[in-house]
């Protein structure tokens, strides 16, 4: 097998050097019961040609978002990936590094984190960041989990705009501990509900913009209420991309933003490996509640400037049951994706990428708004919007498929039973405009 | 060479990209336009290729040589994976695209699971968990609403073994156990009498990591399956270690109740400095009907031959099915791009391949265990499975200390192993080679390290203390960065360098 | 533009430092009359999105080798590269580096060429080889130089069934030379008209094998009487692949072996960049006379084992007009392709691929051969032979083509107005029993 | 560390490959079968990527810093360009493929020659040239060919500047020409009176680079291209030093009949440590019709109103048109891998960016010539174009020599620049920083080349003759290399080591 260096002389070799006769030998703590007698039943070893053959004939089975009009998001999102950052993150001393515990020789991760931390905390308008999440939902889930032990309160009041994942994968670490999580009605529209679900026991209120129907919310008002109720403030963004064009949470109030950072770096990949976001300002104890790891400066035995993972007494590995949660493994490749990006682009090229994203989704949502009983519910959006269908858009959904078009998510497939009329379209700077001509044509056509 | 921190190098107008200009045309922000200044440097492409190529040489990686990290399962990473991962079909694929358009996709994780279970004699996995530790959550969770489900209320008490992973301890809080540890016996293994003593009605279950952290087999697993159910437990087995037995036992075969798989370990993902990990979770016939959503259906009768598959993303859409899924763990459905890698990797193998991977890993180890013992000191008897363990005994008295060694070997080349881990031995050093290593590489190795050794013990403690100097930065001061945590670059702290 | 790092106020302070007003300045010594007033008549720049859908579309305009039944040969070839090969020639370090004129700082290169010249040496079973030329055609006229030089004789003979692209090659490079080329007439058969062209004025004798039609040559005999006769002889071969299963020219008593090294490691590229072998025993003034770069072993001031280029007093850069050939650039990063395929492969993977190629090529040739009107003309062949087809090869090239099937070569394509009947045909590991039963159907089909 | 050759490492029996088995049938190899052991030895994959990872480690390259080597143009290489190359559409197509099955490949050769053609002024390109010397061979077998056809058989002098590339006097000689070289005036241009001295009506043309290996503009060009064009000869070009113009001035307006372009220079496509490079030559009118073969044919009007193309691959094809190819330069077309990176590059740059390269190419190079003349000596007075020649009479009596000045710069962190050429300068020391470099860059490189220069001055002399101490290897002794010369590894030469 191409990966095992050994040919059988070796392998003699080193069992006469151990002193046994045979492999075997070696497994005899095993129950003899459990042993298993032959190979396990599945296809025996392949040479690259018939692996690949394998693997790219299922791939085809797929349509990829690059080979149609495509206008998916919620959560999710289609940008282009400079060449660049796909070949740096593949650089040998990138992809297999472990986790930087010997910061000695470990300093190219380490700076790496240190400069996406600085990042992300700039982004987001906050003081701090982590080395990043599994993924934004998780975050919004650590997030909380981090508000209720900040504020020692236990109930935290999440909009019904939130993500949907987001408030599931939320109430799923909530499940068993003390955190009781209570969600208000979705809708197109205000805070004013989630305004007023903040009372003097409140944890944190959670709310996104721009939220999953694409609505963008101000925070200043909720945040100044929230903090008079003594109750702290998680922004969730899943649109990186908006940070540029839109006001920063930070800036709005927030205390934690937590986020996707996908749109920056990352493919779609079918849903993962992705990287989540994780920013907070540095206030009372928050950096010693925080999940996940944290790279800090410090100084070599010379003096020289250097890079460590740092406040680990927080986390699982010396702190065990008392950690602030159980995370192990981050988002590093995905990170660094993020951040290797994030420097190509600058200030000036986030906020012209995220401009042209607006603009481009401005005209998609003209030219579908003026399709006879299509919609547009936005007051305010970035570059995602929600239409209301005068037909379910789960079927609209698929007739679109059919003809070779994507054209976004129903919003029942998020909120089962509900908004059977509601399609969220996205529209980036990935989409040109025979894309969103084929769009509104193809739109009429099925409605 | 010391390398600037991008903010000290590029300004906010510098970019890497080129863009169309926008039109300038009227937003629809609600008045929300981000108008002051963010901070953020750009560099233009070239400055970016050299900034980051730069630091990437500053790291240690498996491709630059050996990386012993005990339990950390530092394997080749094969550039195939890198290449089918990237297949437009898998890597341009959005989570939310209809059933109709990702037949592949569903597919893919159709036939990762069909290894998946295969390899352990599970019946049922969750794709979903996104890294070790999300997969040790799902298993715990699913023997929590198992527990739920069957009114036994009383069992929150989960035994651990005191060399386990932390993940292990925090992911049992997590889901709103407590925990009770189990000491080793003097041999390394659960101490079977204290384990008996802790046993009760109370009981929810055991995390226990086989091989386990000392990198020996637990030979009484059977009877601790036996007992623990016996008692009204669930037995979870992190599977950081399965590397060591893959193809050669089936956790299914010794009374598993779920175990997460760490796809960057045994499945040879590249571990990126950190992550992305995949921890996809087998779960017995107890426990599956709990696994978390989504839920890949599949409809393998219908007229067309072919298996049709949708992923149910909601509990109302299982009316009928006798399932309980105890809630999402995250948004859509687990790490694609690490299942084909995983798969990939599989299927280079085939199951001959797999075990022989088994066979490499524990031959491997044994041979750094024979190499080394009569110089270095072997923590417990016997021959070890896939990680040789070592204690500091035959430091005792040099002055120098387990840490000292560790940065030793890094002036000689190499990756330091697992320090101080399982904490269980004093002063642990836990070798993992992996089966990607050559006889000829071990051999250096073993000389390298037993060279050290020798110095050690011949008094050169001086070297071993100002070790590493033969590496980007010498050793760093991590009290210091705990006590006045700089955790970002700001304009001040710059003046102020 | 991305690739320029200076932003407008960088280039003012620099123009200030040099002392002049604007970048006119710079450029006074062009006479006015050639300066261009405005932009050349091209397009703008454009941000990579743009750029890469472009070229896409033109990329999707071509049938690529993998996406059908593909037989085509005639000295180019499809072999599966494994993955690692590609990633690692995309290193920066030997991606973005130049001729290893400094030794100290490109010891990567340096050792990787001496460790290409030594597999080129012993595929061949030659004593040297260089590291590396254009291709196997500038090669194999290079090979014909070099024998004039070495023999102080002017008269080549080559066979008619070296490739004619090579023959064409030589032709050129010799054409203002005093050395004269003489061409045997091509056919599928031996060696015989060749031998007897040989005499006591002849520099070298060129002989292919595999030849273009894919037929093998013992070059025992024909070495024996060159060398009777004061010729060298030059083996030429354009499939690498055939050297882990067929004799070495070197072992069969070639002086110099010249071939093109695609096949490892290196794709088919529309033609190129490909990667010329060049290697010849080491007797008389021959390595003094070769031409191309030479990395050589040495050591450095602490006596450390080192690689410099070497013997640069034959090249243009130091001996200018008296250089054995302008040659410049090699085919640096086609070399290092080429020679971590064949560190991959070994002698034992070499082995099996060669016999797989041969195998499938068996295969075809019995199923193609089976068709009424077909016949296999080749008594002997590696992985590509000749077929007799019953109407003109071009046409039914053309209707293969159109039916989704790459038939191979009309030997009327290298031999303008002969052979229309003669059909090229080759067979790798890349090509699956289903391909075969596509090709066998669709040929019956057109015939 | 020294890594050691892989035939110190692997053996015949390794292999880094899995191939399904032979069936073992008859073989058809007329009694050829090599039976005899190769001696190849082979790497398990994981060995291979490190035995590569870690050589390459031992390079330096533009990715880590300046690499301001003279005359070659040290670009950024994009990896845009690579990811394009690599599409299946370029990457996986045969050369010999029917013409309807090429269509998009031809397309790419027919706009690369749109651009070329702009940028240059110029009628005609031949694509096949392998590299810049064969660029050469093709301009000087045209220039030829239409001597012959002319029946201008006297002529077979052709001047060469003293100070030009060693691949021009070569490559006359290549096609059957004889050199005159012609000498450099005090202000390093052609000296004019030497010039028309030479001229005669022996004269077949001239070979000149512009601007000329000294980095500097040859103001007398079109008076040159004159008195050649007027005694009945030729003018190549050399377009080594294309990217100082290229988007400012087109040598088709300075009356050029010939001139190669280097992709690999001028349109980043990468050296890659010696290579492949490609080297398109634009012809004149007088020279177009002796283009080699094998030639693209368009034909645009069509009734399907799209261009239809073909290769024509012979004379014979070419009947009736006024064309005579000088015959073929190699097998196939060209090297399509780098047409596609270099047209990726110019549509990146576009008109507006190209011209933007000149200009911050030339910028750079006058920044460093300012920065540095006050401390390093200036080979000839004003301003230069592209690169900065300095000599080394500011080493005067140092003990420092050319050579040692470069080698310092090693342990600098930088690669040396050209030296000792062009060979009309003493010691010569020519930099070229080209337009992907930052000004922060240069300001640091300016930094370190005053400060060594200073040191050289204080008399640090035992500090440049010692360098380089921080590279792999200290100097190497390329004396012994080619008075002994080991050109491969032999288990003999391995046992005496």
């Amino acid at each position: 097998m191409r990966y095992l260096p050994h040919i059988d002389s070796d392998r003699k070799a080193m069992l006469e050097a151990i002193g046994v006769a045979s492999i075997d030998d070696l497994f005899t703590d095993v129950p003899e019961a459990a042993r298993l007698k032959g190979l396990v039943d599945l296809p025996l070893k392949q040479g690259e040609l018939a692996v690949e053959r394998a693997m790219s004939a299922m791939a085809s089975k797929n349509i990829s978002a690059g080979s149609v009009p495509f206008f998916v998001g919620a959560g999710a999102y289609r940008h282009h990936i400079p060449a660049t950052v796909d070949h740096l993150i593949q650089r040998s001393e990138f992809l297999t590094a472990y986790t930087p515990y010997q910061p000695e020789i470990s300093q190219g991760t380490l700076q790496t984190l240190f400069e996406f931390q600085t990042q992300v905390a700039l982004l987001t308008g906050m003081d701090v960041a982590n080395a990043s999440m599994y993924d934004g939902s998780t975050a919004c889930a650590e997030a909380v989990m981090m508000a209720a032990r900040v504020t020692k309160r236990d109930k935290a009041v999440m909009a019904g705009t939130v993500h949907p994942h987001y408030v599931e994968a939320s109430k799923t670490l909530a499940k068993y501990s003390d955190v009781e999580i209570a969600v208000t009605q979705p809708s197109v529209g205000g805070l004013d509900e989630l305004i007023a679900a903040i009372d003097e026991t409140t944890a944190c209120v959670v709310v996104q913009t721009p939220d999953i129907f694409g609505q963008l919310h101000d925070l200043r008002a909720i945040s100044e209420i929230a903090h008079a109720k003594g109750a702290l403030v998680i922004a969730v963004f899943t649109e990186t991309v908006s940070l540029g064009l839109v006001e920063a949470p930070g800036d709005m109030g927030a205390d934690i933003a937590v986020g996707e950072g996908q749109s920056i770096g990352v493919g779609l990949n079918f849903g993962g490996p992705y990287v989540g976001l994780f920013a907070c300002k540095n206030e009372r104890n928050f950096i010693r509640q925080m999940p996940g790891r944290l790279a800090g400066e410090t100084v070599d035995a010379d003096g020289r400037r250097g890079y460590v993972l740092t406040l680990s007494t927080r986390e699982q590995h010396i702190r065990r049951e008392k950690a602030t949660s159980n995370i192990c493994t981050n988002a590093g490749l995905c990170s660094l994706a993020f951040t290797i990006h994030m420097t190509l682009l600058g200030e000036a090229g986030l906020r012209t990428l995220a401009r042209l994203n607006h603009e481009t989704a401005c005209e998609l949502a003209d030219r579908l708004g003026s399709i006879e009983g299509v919609e547009v519910l936005n007051s305010s959006f970035f570059n995602e919007f929600t239409l209301r269908l005068p037909k379910p858009a789960a079927e609209v959904v698929d007739e679109l498929a059919r003809i070779g078009v994507l054209g976004g998510v129903p919003a029942s497939r998020l909120y089962p039973g509900q908004f059977e009329d509601l399609l969220l379209v996205t529209a980036t700077e990935t989409n040109t405009e025979s894309d969103m001509i084929v769009f509104e044509k193809a739109l009429r056509g099925v409605l | 060479q010391a390398e600037p921190l991008i903010f000290e190098r590029g300004g906010v107008e510098n970019t890497g990209v080129d863009f169309p200009a926008p039109k300038g045309s009227k937003t629809r922000l609600g008045g929300l336009e981000r108008t002051a200044p963010i901070g953020l440097p750009g560099l233009s492409e070239p400055e970016t290729m050299r900034h980051y190529v730069r630091l990437s040489r500053k790291n240690y990686a498996i491709d630059l040589g050996l990386y012993p990290l005990g339990s950390c399962t530092m394997k080749h990473n094969p550039r195939l994976n890198e290449k089918v991962a990237r297949m437009p079909g898998f890597a341009d694929v959005h989570p939310l695209q209809p059933a109709s358009t990702v037949q592949g996709a569903y597919e893919v994780m159709d036939v990762l699971a069909h290894w998946l279970l295969k390899l352990t004699g599970m019946p049922a996995v969750a794709l979903s968990p996104k890294a070790g530790a999300h997969g040790e959550f799902c298993g715990m969770m699913a023997i929590r609403a198992r527990l739920d489900a069957d009114g036994e209320t009383g069992r929150r008490r989960v035994l651990v073994p005191e060399s386990a992973h932390g993940t292990n301890p925090a992911t049992a809080v997590q889901c709103g156990f407590t925990v009770d540890e189990i000491p080793a016996d003097a041999g390394g293994r659960v101490d079977m009498a204290a384990l008996k003593a802790k046993l009760g009605d109370d009981v929810a279950g055991i995390m226990l990591t086989n091989p386990n952290t000392c990198g020996l087999f637990e030979r009484d697993i059977r009877e601790i399956a036996d007992l623990i159910h016996g008692c009204g437990g669930y037995f979870y087995c992190d599977g950081a270690n399965f590397n060591a037995i893959v193809g050669r036992v089936r956790p299914g075969d010794l009374g598993v109740d779920a175990m997460h798989i760490n796809l960057h370990k045994t499945f040879s993902t590249p571990h990126g400095g950190g992550g992305p990990g995949a921890g996809p979770t087998v779960l017995s016939e107890a426990l599956a009907p709990f696994a978390p959503l989504p839920l890949l259906m599949i409809d393998r009768d219908n007229p067309k031959g072919m298996a049709i598959m949708h992923m149910a993303e909601h509990e109302s859409e299982l009316d009928g099915k006798d399932l309980h899924p105890f809630g999402r763990m995250a948004a859509f459905h687990g790490q694609m791009g690490m299942f084909t890698r995983a798969l990939t990797y599989m299927m280079s193998h085939g199951s001959d391949g797999l075990k022989q991977v088994a066979d490499d890993a524990v031959l491997n180890a044994n041979y750094i265990l024979a190499g080394l013992k009569g110089v270095m000191t072997q923590a417990f008897e016997g021959h070890c499975m896939h990680e040789a363990l070592f204690d500091d005994r035959f430091l005792k008295g040099t002055g120098v200390t387990t840490l000292d060694f560790a940065k030793a070997m890094i002036d000689e080349g190499y990756h330091p192993m697992t320090m101080y881990f399982p904490l269980v031995v004093h002063g642990a050093m836990l070798i993992e080679p992996t089966e990607t290593e050559s006889k000829g590489g071990l051999d250096r190795f073993i000389e390298v390290m037993e060279s050290l050794a020798l110095a050690a013990k011949a008094g050169e403690t001086a070297r071993f203390q100002a070790a590493p100097v033969h590496a980007p930065l010498k050793r760093l001061d991590e009290t210091r960065a705990a006590r006045q945590p700089v955790l970002r670059w700001t304009p001040a702290a710059d003046a102020a360098e």
